[in-house]
């Protein structure tokens, strides 16, 4: 009990530093540690395969990615990034407390239920017999949206050189 | 064989139309195409003597050409009848329209598109024969419109001048808010009696009569409207005497001895139903004796001869209205007959004066014509006398006995033999006016002050020949023979239709013949051949002294200065009546400019505010709120997120809410 | 049936399909072409009228099942009715391509293509009784039309052309939203979309209030129709469609297309809504007077010569539409015969002002004066057709006039005494434009030199002049071809 | 074992493919060679379609019926899209790579049974729909692409909450024969869902990408993108949440078809009346879409029937394929003008290419709804079901927004009429084979859909 | 285990949310999205838990790797836009209609 307040303590602070912080490496740094939490209370939950996944992917490969990106432009000509517009911020904090509620309210009407636990085998070896068994389409699926991914990155970032290399090859 | 003498009558004029106006126009001199239309009404002429005669013996001859449309049991056919009524006024139309085509022949000879103006003459005759031949309301009516745009035509005849435009265009107006209540009337008779056919009008049921009384009021009071416009009765006599800007002859014909009288002759046509109604009786006789009585005032102030004769013409129609409302339709149509002749041979006459002074009109500028014109002068004479009601013309024994119908008509007879009498008595003065000075004075040196106003139009002619009344000349026989003609006819035609009381056997010829078709004047007070004589005497008496008065006003010494204190003297009266009551000015103030403004408003406010302007704040708000939203786009990203959530948490709301108030 | 009905139905299109190949440079080909082709259309509509075997019922021509479409049936059915405006469109595409013979312009073929567009869209939309081929060629005539007026009309063609288009796609917007409506009920009842007359007779449409699925429908149908025609609150694209028009689209506009909404109210809506119909037709009646006196004040004080004659289209179609809808069998056929006066009569003003237009370049009439004088041939005719249009008796626009208020005063007097005053009103606009245009006094020089019409150029006019006579002698000729169709658009009790 | 010929033709799809994408380093002539693999790949798995009546995999997937259909129509169109993108530039080709990509995403997506397999189609798709965004060469691809990525991500976590609710409410992933345990749950599940498909069509509130994307999206992508994103994730979600919403609370069901109509009106009156006030043509075509989108999320609210589906397929198809003609053959005309996106590019169109602006009012009259077009033919079809499912006061009022439709669709008209000195000197607009081929094949299904809907779709 | 954690699910999504909103760069934004989709998937395994459905674990297994590939391509697509406009910041991105 302790421990889960414990957790979500944490990981609230550290999300509120993702959006409170000025600087963007910050920030990251905030949404790393964030993932990382959430990683910790998947493994609490006893979810342990998706928190492994969590650590490598989430925290490990995206965070990395980001802090690249990071490094390939020049972030210090993009600090102080908070919006300042205070209608919008009335607004949206007005609609984001009324989702939060009515979250709550609904949550609260069910704890019962959602507080069990009742999921009777909870081991990888389950749930790697249902992924490999049943939902091997969409694992399938997942390493063509991996490839289409990886082929649409290439392109968008190797776009104004080939349309450059190609005018030239057209100028000539 | 007489029912394809009755087709033929109105072909031959429609064929010199067809002749004159469009087939052979340009081949024609201007004698060939007067003789085309002179030698159809001719024709038209003998054949409608043939006819009358037949009908005189055998009653009325009818010929169904074709039907135009038919109704349930309502037959609109195109349908000739030559019966009493249409022989008198198809003899008139016919005869004196034939009579006045040959003066025309004279008169137009100097003119350009003579072809035209006969074509127009042939095409209103064909409309006259049409009105007066048809059988039933279609007929008559499509005559009715006829002879309204010939008339039309004619007035507008000299179409330069924006004047005589105006006058044909207020002319055919007129007309046609009297069509308005015709048509309105025709159909509430038709729908009535179930059939629009004269002949079965002429014996209507009375059943029905009673059963329908108030609608055929109302019909029957349209139609009165109907005829004030042909008639030019009150409120609709305007524009008579604007129509005195077309040719002379034309004016003759059409502006008083025969179009004119069709709206008397469409009263007379429904006699047998409003004879049963008294209020539409006595709305017809208030209407021609206020007419009269306006006329005659009006006509005693004028100065051009066309005007005078004009409103001379309205007065006597108001006479025959007066007649017909007295419920003494014969009456009423025997003066029609008289009428037609003194009538169309003083507008001959003023014609030939006109011709003879170079289009002078200006009777002040005119005088001692006596010895340049001599035949015009002694028909003129002959007419003069006649329309003064003289005894022993023609005009004496109808007017005469429309006085004595109006007198004896019950209720209200005794004023509207007052004013009739009044009427007589001014209508003496005016035309001695006009006698003396066209004739009989010698021309007035003194109004060289007036020269540019008298130079009404055809300026040429003026500037040739200077002062017209000086170099005045007679007319050429084929103007003079027509004139001779009719004034015997002037003079003799009150002889079929003596007063009872002169003579036992030839009494009252035309009426009775009339009176086999129109309804029988009824409810009238006999009167003693006594009194008949006194009044006779009384009212000659009157109008001698009447003629006698203006005979010593416009031709003793001075009389300049006589007729200047006299002026003074009945200054209002004289300036009112010289201004016309300023009726037109009323109508155009109370009527023509509203209704114009009104349209106006309608285009300025209506139109362009409220239709349109309905159709403006559609596509403002459309574009409008098209134009908000678009600058209000979500167009950065944030906002685009910033929707994206509103509509989340609206969602949520919602079905929160559901699952609340479940 | 007819074997050879769709070919004869297809000429007008299949002949501006061939605008599209003809030669671009050889004007007097097109042009001759273009006559023969609006000969052709013409003598098929004769023929087709003379095949007809009884004028007084539907006779199907030609009906085939859209098994394709949603199961709907199309059907080309004729009576006197649609005969009568077949001919009344051939007629006047005639007239029009030779009135307007001597046009100058570099885009000729898209011209007559528009214009045999238009026509063939117009004879579908006759033939059709089907509400689905109905609607399918009222909105075909819409975009030519669209076209023609914005490619070859006047300065603010554009503006004009939208307003025309967007207020008339509006109201068929409408019709067509009730056509769902109906459609989706006849499927509830028979288990297919197709609406023709019987089964939407049979889907039981209640009446009770204005709110009533029949009164919305009636509403809506009426309203596209008014639009079309238009009727008073809903004509105020109709005088800057006719000013901006070129003469082509002025006499088509005038001379048919208005008519296609009273089409529409007799074919469709009178006897489908019968409830309805009785329940409104004192408003409509109401509203075609009102439209006869508002058309004639508003024609009275315009300046100019083509918005004048807008304006009293506007008038005249106030009586039809008040004969129309006053259910009586004299004044509806008063009220049809009115149409085809109306349709000649007002086209013959518009050729009128096209050669004033031509000659003069100005539409205003201040410009114009005194031109009988020099124009002598044209003044007549322009008289001739002035006076048809004003009612004279003895000319076609009297006897439609003179049986709507026949008619009407049998249903309600007080509205047929309004509408007469049409009578007085008629002359007071249409004498003024006669007498600013061919009377008076010359007061511009320029008038001077004009030219009097050619024969070439006279030709439709005479042709419009006769009619105007004839049909004004001998009305049968016209309602004899409808006679028996009355009772068709006649609701009893 | 037959289905084992399914997942052979997929490899095969995906095989060739990788070829196409391995040759593109091959020098010279790599891209005829990728071009041709992926055509190929195209064009046999089009062929495969017509081999089988039912494709099923397991229960997660399974094609069949009416989606056989749609598929078939959008392989072809597929097929044409490569063809349009040709193979003279390499990165028009790799384009077509991401295309046969995303068309493999929607696929799945058609067949999909299961919220696993749905969600990760969903995405493959949404993914290469901004990579085609993106790649365009237009000159604000990339901000468009970007604002579209963020708001697509943004929806894709909110369509994942909703699927976490979907989890909750019915103990499963499974779509179809789910038994609702929590139906609270199971409304904001439908809720989300509701908004996601929105958001992936383009209503009303969420509509904020749907201008930008498509006023700089190159043509073959952008027909790409009509053709596998909406038509696929339109048909889909509209089926979809019709099934699912049977299942619901009828009191929950009333108040989320509240909202599906709340937004198909106020999409139709919006995206109607943005389009008459927007300057660029390809600007008012995206609004209208955003109406046409109003018209179909109707749809929703209709029971599930057969008869239904191949309508919504056959309304999806026509709106897409009339919009695409436009949009190409906007693009054509833009490129010769010196204003490349601006209000007036069609002045006096109709005398540079007359063919040309003859089909673009067509189609344009098409979406309009003027008779005798497929667009009249779905829109008859469309709202007399509306009317016959009892919506009559919204179908009324999307009629009436209709109306305002009228006043930009005939811009397009009276542009292409209006004579303009300056654009009339423009040189003619000379049309590539392929693009000719696919305005006529628009062309021609138009008239033949807007004569005889049945004939290819089976309407009744 | 207590209810909480369905509250810090909820808490990371809407800060999430927010976050999209009021971040000015985009990779702040795509930070935010990334903590939004880690909150659904606590949410998603949370639920998992309660209603014993195995396999939407799966789910989070392909939602952490969607998430990746949207990171993967909307980074990529940062690059290009930075080197096109040397920018970052939402408020630059505006697209400039007529």
């Amino acid at each position: 009990m302790i421990s889960d307040i414990f957790l979500t303590i944490i990981t609230m602070a550290f999300a509120l530093m993702v959006v409170f912080s000025k600087k963007t490496v910050v920030a990251a740094f905030a949404l790393l540690m964030t993932l990382l939490s959430i990683a910790m209370i998947y493994f609490q939950l006893g979810t342990v395969f998706l928190s492994a996944i969590q650590v490598l992917v989430n925290a490990g490969a995206v965070a990395i990615l980001f802090v690249f990106v990071m490094m390939l432009i020049n972030l210090e000509q993009f600090q102080n990034n908070r919006e300042k517009g205070k209608a919008k911020l009335i607004i949206s904090s007005v609609t984001v407390l009324v989702i939060l509620g009515v979250f709550a309210l609904i949550i609260n009407n069910n704890i019962e239920v959602l507080t069990s636990n009742n999921i009777a085998d909870n081991s990888m070896k389950a749930l790697f017999e249902k992924l490999f068994n049943v939902y091997y389409l969409p694992f399938e699926m997942a390493t063509v949206l991996l490839l289409a991914a990886l082929v649409a990155c290439v392109v968008i970032t190797g776009q104004d050189k080939a349309v450059a290399k190609e005018e030239g090859a057209k100028h000539e | 064989m007489y029912e394809n003498y009755l087709a033929l009558i109105p072909f031959f004029p429609l064929l010199a139309f067809l002749l004159n106006s469009i087939l052979i126009k340009n081949k024609l001199n201007n004698v060939q195409a007067g003789l085309i239309t002179f030698m159809s009404l001719f024709i038209s002429f003998i054949l409608v003597v043939m006819t009358s005669i037949h009908v005189l013996n055998n009653g009325p001859v009818s010929v169904r050409l074709w039907e135009w449309m038919t109704y349930g049991n309502i037959k609109f056919d195109i349908h000739f009848i030559m019966d009493e009524l249409s022989v008198i006024l198809s003899l008139m139309v016919t005869g004196i329209g034939s009579a006045i085509a040959f003066f025309s022949i004279g008169y137009m000879d100097h003119e350009e598109k003579v072809g035209k103006f006969f074509g127009f003459f042939a095409l209103f005759a064909f409309s006259m024969l049409l009105l007066v031949h048809g059988e039933n309301f279609l007929v008559l009516f499509m005559g009715w419109e006829g002879v309204g745009l010939s008339s039309y035509l004619l007035i507008g005849f000299w179409y330069e001048h924006t004047k005589n435009g105006n006058a044909a265009k207020k002319a055919f107006l007129a007309n046609r808010v009297g069509d308005f209540g015709l048509v309105l009337g025709i159909v509430g008779y038709a729908l009535v009696f179930n059939t629009i056919s004269f002949t079965d009008l002429a014996h209507p049921d009375m059943a029905i009569i009673m059963a329908n009384k108030e609608v055929l009021i109302i019909s029957s009071l349209l139609l009165v409207l109907g005829a004030a416009g042909k008639s030019a009765q009150i409120p609709l006599f305007i524009w008579l005497p604007d129509a005195m800007m077309g040719p002379t002859p034309v004016s003759a014909l059409m502006h008083a001895a025969t179009m004119v009288t069709a709206g008397i002759f469409l009263l007379c046509r429904v006699s047998n139903v409003i004879v049963n109604f008294s209020i539409v009786l006595d709305v017809i006789a208030w209407m021609g004796a206020l007419t009269a009585l306006l006329a005659a005032l009006i006509a005693m102030t004028q100065r051009d001869i066309k005007k005078i004769l004009a409103y001379s013409t309205v007065s006597q129609l108001g006479y025959m209205v007066l007649a017909v409302g007295v419920g003494a339709f014969s009456t009423g149509m025997f003066h029609v007959f008289t009428h037609a002749f003194f009538k169309a041979l003083l507008f001959l006459c003023a014609a030939s004066v006109i011709y003879g002074c170079h289009h002078e009109q200006d009777i002040f500028k005119m005088g001692g014509l006596k010895k340049k014109m001599p035949i015009t002068f002694w028909t003129f004479t002959v007419g003069f006398l006649a329309i003064a009601g003289i005894p022993g013309f023609s005009g004496f024994f109808s007017k005469d006995e429309i006085l004595t119908m109006a007198l004896t008509n019950p209720g209200n007879g005794v004023w509207l033999y007052a004013i009739g009498l009044i009427t007589a008595l001014l209508t003496a003065f005016y035309m001695t006016r006009m006698l003396v000075l066209v004739f009989i004075v010698e021309p007035a040196k003194e109004d060289k002050h007036d020269h540019g106003h008298a130079k009404k139009k055809h300026d040429d002619h003026d500037d040739h020949h200077g002062h017209g009344a000086l170099t005045a000349h007679e007319s050429p026989g084929v103007m003079t023979i027509p004139l001779v003609l009719l004034a015997i006819c002037s003079a003799v035609a009150g002889y079929i239709g003596l007063p009872h009381v002169l003579s036992h056997e030839h009494s009252r010829i035309f009426q009775d013949f009339v009176e086999r078709f129109v309804a029988k004047t009824q409810g009238h007070a006999h009167l003693s051949a006594q009194t008949e004589y006194i009044l006779m005497g009384m009212t000659t008496t009157l109008i001698l002294a009447s003629m006698g008065l203006a005979y010593y006003i416009y031709v003793k010494n001075d009389h300049v200065k006589m007729r200047d204190s006299l002026k003074a003297k009945f200054k209002t009266l004289w300036t009112i009546s010289s201004e016309k009551f300023k009726v037109d000015e009323f109508y155009e103030l109370a009527i023509i400019k509203p209704l114009y403004k009104f349209g106006g408003v309608l285009v300025d406010i209506v139109e362009a505010h409220v239709i349109n302007g309905f159709i403006k704040v559609v596509t403002k708000v459309t574009s409008g709120s098209g134009e908000y939203l678009d600058n209000n786009k979500p167009e950065r990203l944030e906002m685009g997120i910033l929707y994206i959530v509103i509509g989340l948490t609206l969602v949520l709301v919602a079905i929160f809410n559901a699952f609340i108030f479940r | 049936m007819d074997q050879l009905f769709l070919v004869k139905f297809l000429i007008p299109l299949l002949w501006a399909i061939g605008f599209m190949f003809a030669p671009k440079n050889n004007e007097k080909a097109i042009k001759l072409y273009a006559l023969i082709g609006s000969l052709v259309t013409l003598a098929y509509s004769i023929n087709m009228f003379m095949d007809l075997p009884d004028t007084s019922v539907l006779t199907t021509l030609f009906k085939f099942d859209m098994p394709l479409f949603f199961n709907l049936s199309y059907t080309f059915a004729m009576d006197g009715l649609s005969g009568l405006l077949l001919l009344l469109n051939a007629f006047l595409m005639l007239v029009v391509v030779v009135a307007t013979w001597e046009i100058k312009t570099d885009k000729l073929r898209l011209y007559y293509f528009l214009i045999f567009t238009l026509t063939w869209a117009v004879s579908g939309s006759l033939l059709s009784t089907s509400l689905y081929g109905f609607y399918v060629f009222w909105e075909a005539m819409l975009i030519p039309l669209f076209i023609l007026v914005g490619v070859f009309g006047g300065e603010n063609r554009r503006y004009a052309s939208f307003k025309f288009f967007m207020m008339t796609a509006a109201g068929s917007i409408l019709m067509l939203a009730s056509m769902c409506y109906m459609s989706a009920l006849a499927y509830k009842f028979n288990g297919s979309y197709d609406l023709n007359y019987e089964i939407i007779k049979t889907l039981g449409l209640k009446y009770d209030g204005f709110l009533s699925p029949q009164s919305l429908i009636f509403w809506s149908f009426a309203i596209a129709f008014f639009l079309k025609v238009p009727v008073f609150p809903f004509h105020s694209w109709l005088p800057e469609a006719h000013v901006e028009a070129p003469t082509a689209g002025s006499i088509i506009l005038a001379g048919i297309l208005l008519k296609l909404g009273i089409y529409g109210l007799l074919r469709f809506v009178i006897p489908l809504f019968p409830e309805a119909v009785d329940a409104n037709r004192d408003i409509v009646m109401w509203l075609g007077a009102t439209g006869i006196i508002y058309g004639a004040l508003t024609a009275w004080v315009q300046k100019d010569i083509k918005k004048l004659v807008a304006f009293s289209s506007i008038s005249h179609m106030g009586y039809i539409v008040m004969g129309v809808f006053s259910q009586n069998p004299f004044a509806v056929k008063g009220a049809i015969f009115q149409m085809i006066a109306h349709g000649i009569s007002t086209p013959g003003l518009f050729i009128g002002v096209h050669y004033l237009y031509t000659r003069t370049h100005t539409k205003k009439m201040d410009m114009y004066g005194g031109i009988a004088a020099v124009m002598p041939r044209f003044s007549i005719l322009f008289f001739i057709i002035t006076a048809g249009s004003m009612a004279v008796p003895m000319t076609c626009g009297f006897v439609g006039e003179f049986m709507i208020i026949m008619g009407t005063y049998q249903i309600n007097p007080v509205v047929a005494m309004v509408a007469a005053t049409g009578i007085i009103l008629s002359p007071i606009y249409l004498l003024k434009m006669y007498h600013l245009t061919a009377l008076g006094e010359m007061k511009h020089e320029e008038n001077k030199s004009l030219k009097d019409l050619s024969l070439l150029e006279a030709t439709p006019m005479i042709v419009l002049s006769v009619l105007t006579i004839i049909l004004g002698l001998y009305p049968k000729l016209v309602t004899a071809m409808y006679d028996g169709t009355i009772n068709f658009f006649v609701n009893k009790g | 074992m037959e289905n084992l010929n399914f997942v052979q033709n997929v490899l095969i799809f995906l095989g060739l493919n990788a070829v196409g994408l391995l040759a593109l380093n091959v020098k010279n002539h790599g891209k005829y060679i990728s071009f041709g693999a992926t055509l190929l790949a195209a064009l046999v798995f089009f062929g495969m379609l017509f081999s089988q009546e039912v494709f099923t995999l397991s229960e997660l997937f399974s094609l069949e019926g009416n989606k056989i259909l749609l598929l078939k129509i959008v392989s072809i169109m597929n097929v044409f899209m490569i063809l349009i993108n040709g193979y003279n530039s390499l990165e028009k080709v790799k384009n077509s790579i991401l295309m046969s990509y995303m068309f493999m995403g929607g696929v799945f997506l058609l067949g999909a049974n299961d919220l696993m397999t749905f969600y990760v189609a969903l995405e493959t798709v949404a993914l290469v729909g901004y990579a085609l965004v993106a790649t365009s060469d237009l000159e604000n691809s990339r901000e468009a692409a970007v604002k579209y990525l963020i708001q697509g991500s943004v929806i894709s976590g909110i369509f994942l909450l909703g699927v976490a609710f979907y989890l909750g409410a019915t103990n499963g992933l499974t779509l179809v024969g789910a038994t609702v345990v929590n139906q609270e749950f199971y409304a904001i599940a439908l809720g989300i869902f509701i908004l996601t498909a929105c958001f992936k069509l383009g209503a009303f509130p969420f509509h904020a990408w749907i201008a930008d994307v498509y006023s700089n999206v190159s043509r073959g992508n952008l027909a790409t993108n009509f053709f596998i994103s909406k038509i696929i994730i339109g048909y889909k979600f509209i089926t979809l949440l019709q099934l699912l919403l049977l299942e619901c609370d009828p009191h929950f069901q009333n108040i989320l078809m509240m909202i599906v109509q709340w937004i198909a009106v106020a999409s139709a009156f919006y995206g109607n009346i943005m389009a008459v006030v927007q300057g660029q043509f390809k600007r008012v075509i995206a609004y209208s879409s955003v109406a046409h989108t109003g018209y179909m999320l109707m749809m929703v609210c209709l029971n599930p029937d057969e008869a239904y589906e191949k309508q919504l397929i056959a309304y999806l198809v026509v709106y897409s394929l009339t919009a695409t003609g436009i949009i190409l053959i906007l693009n054509q005309f833009a490129e010769l003008n010196k204003n490349k996106d601006g209000r007036d590019i069609l002045k006096a169109g109709f005398y540079r290419n007359k063919g040309l602006s003859v089909m673009l009012v067509i189609f344009v009259l098409s979406l309009a709804g003027i008779p005798l077009t497929s667009g009249f033919a779905m829109k008859y079809m469309l709202f007399t079901n509306f009317f016959r499912e009892g919506f009559t006061l919204e179908a009324s009022s999307i009629f009436i927004s209709s109306i305002i439709g009228f006043a930009y669709y005939i811009r397009f008209v009276s542009d292409l009429f209006t004579e303009d000195e300056s654009k009339m000197s423009l040189p003619t607009i000379k049309t590539r084979f392929s693009e000719s081929l696919v305005h006529v094949i628009i062309l021609v299904s138009i008239f033949t859909i807007g004569i005889a809907p049945s004939l290819f779709l089976g309407l009744k | 285990m207590s209810s909480i954690y369905y509250y810090l699910a909820g808490f990371l999504f809407t800060l999430g949310l927010l976050g999209t909103i009021f971040k000015k760069d985009l990779i702040s934004i795509l930070l935010c999205l990334e903590m939004m989709m880690g909150g659904v998937s606590l949410l998603i395994i949370l639920f998992s838990r309660s209603t014993g459905v195995l396999e939407s674990q799966l789910l989070v297994f392909f939602t952490i790797i969607i998430s990746a590939c949207e990171v993967a391509i909307g980074l990529s697509l940062i690059i290009a836009l930075y080197r096109k406009k040397q920018t970052i910041y939402t408020d630059d991105i505006k697209i400039i209609t007529e």
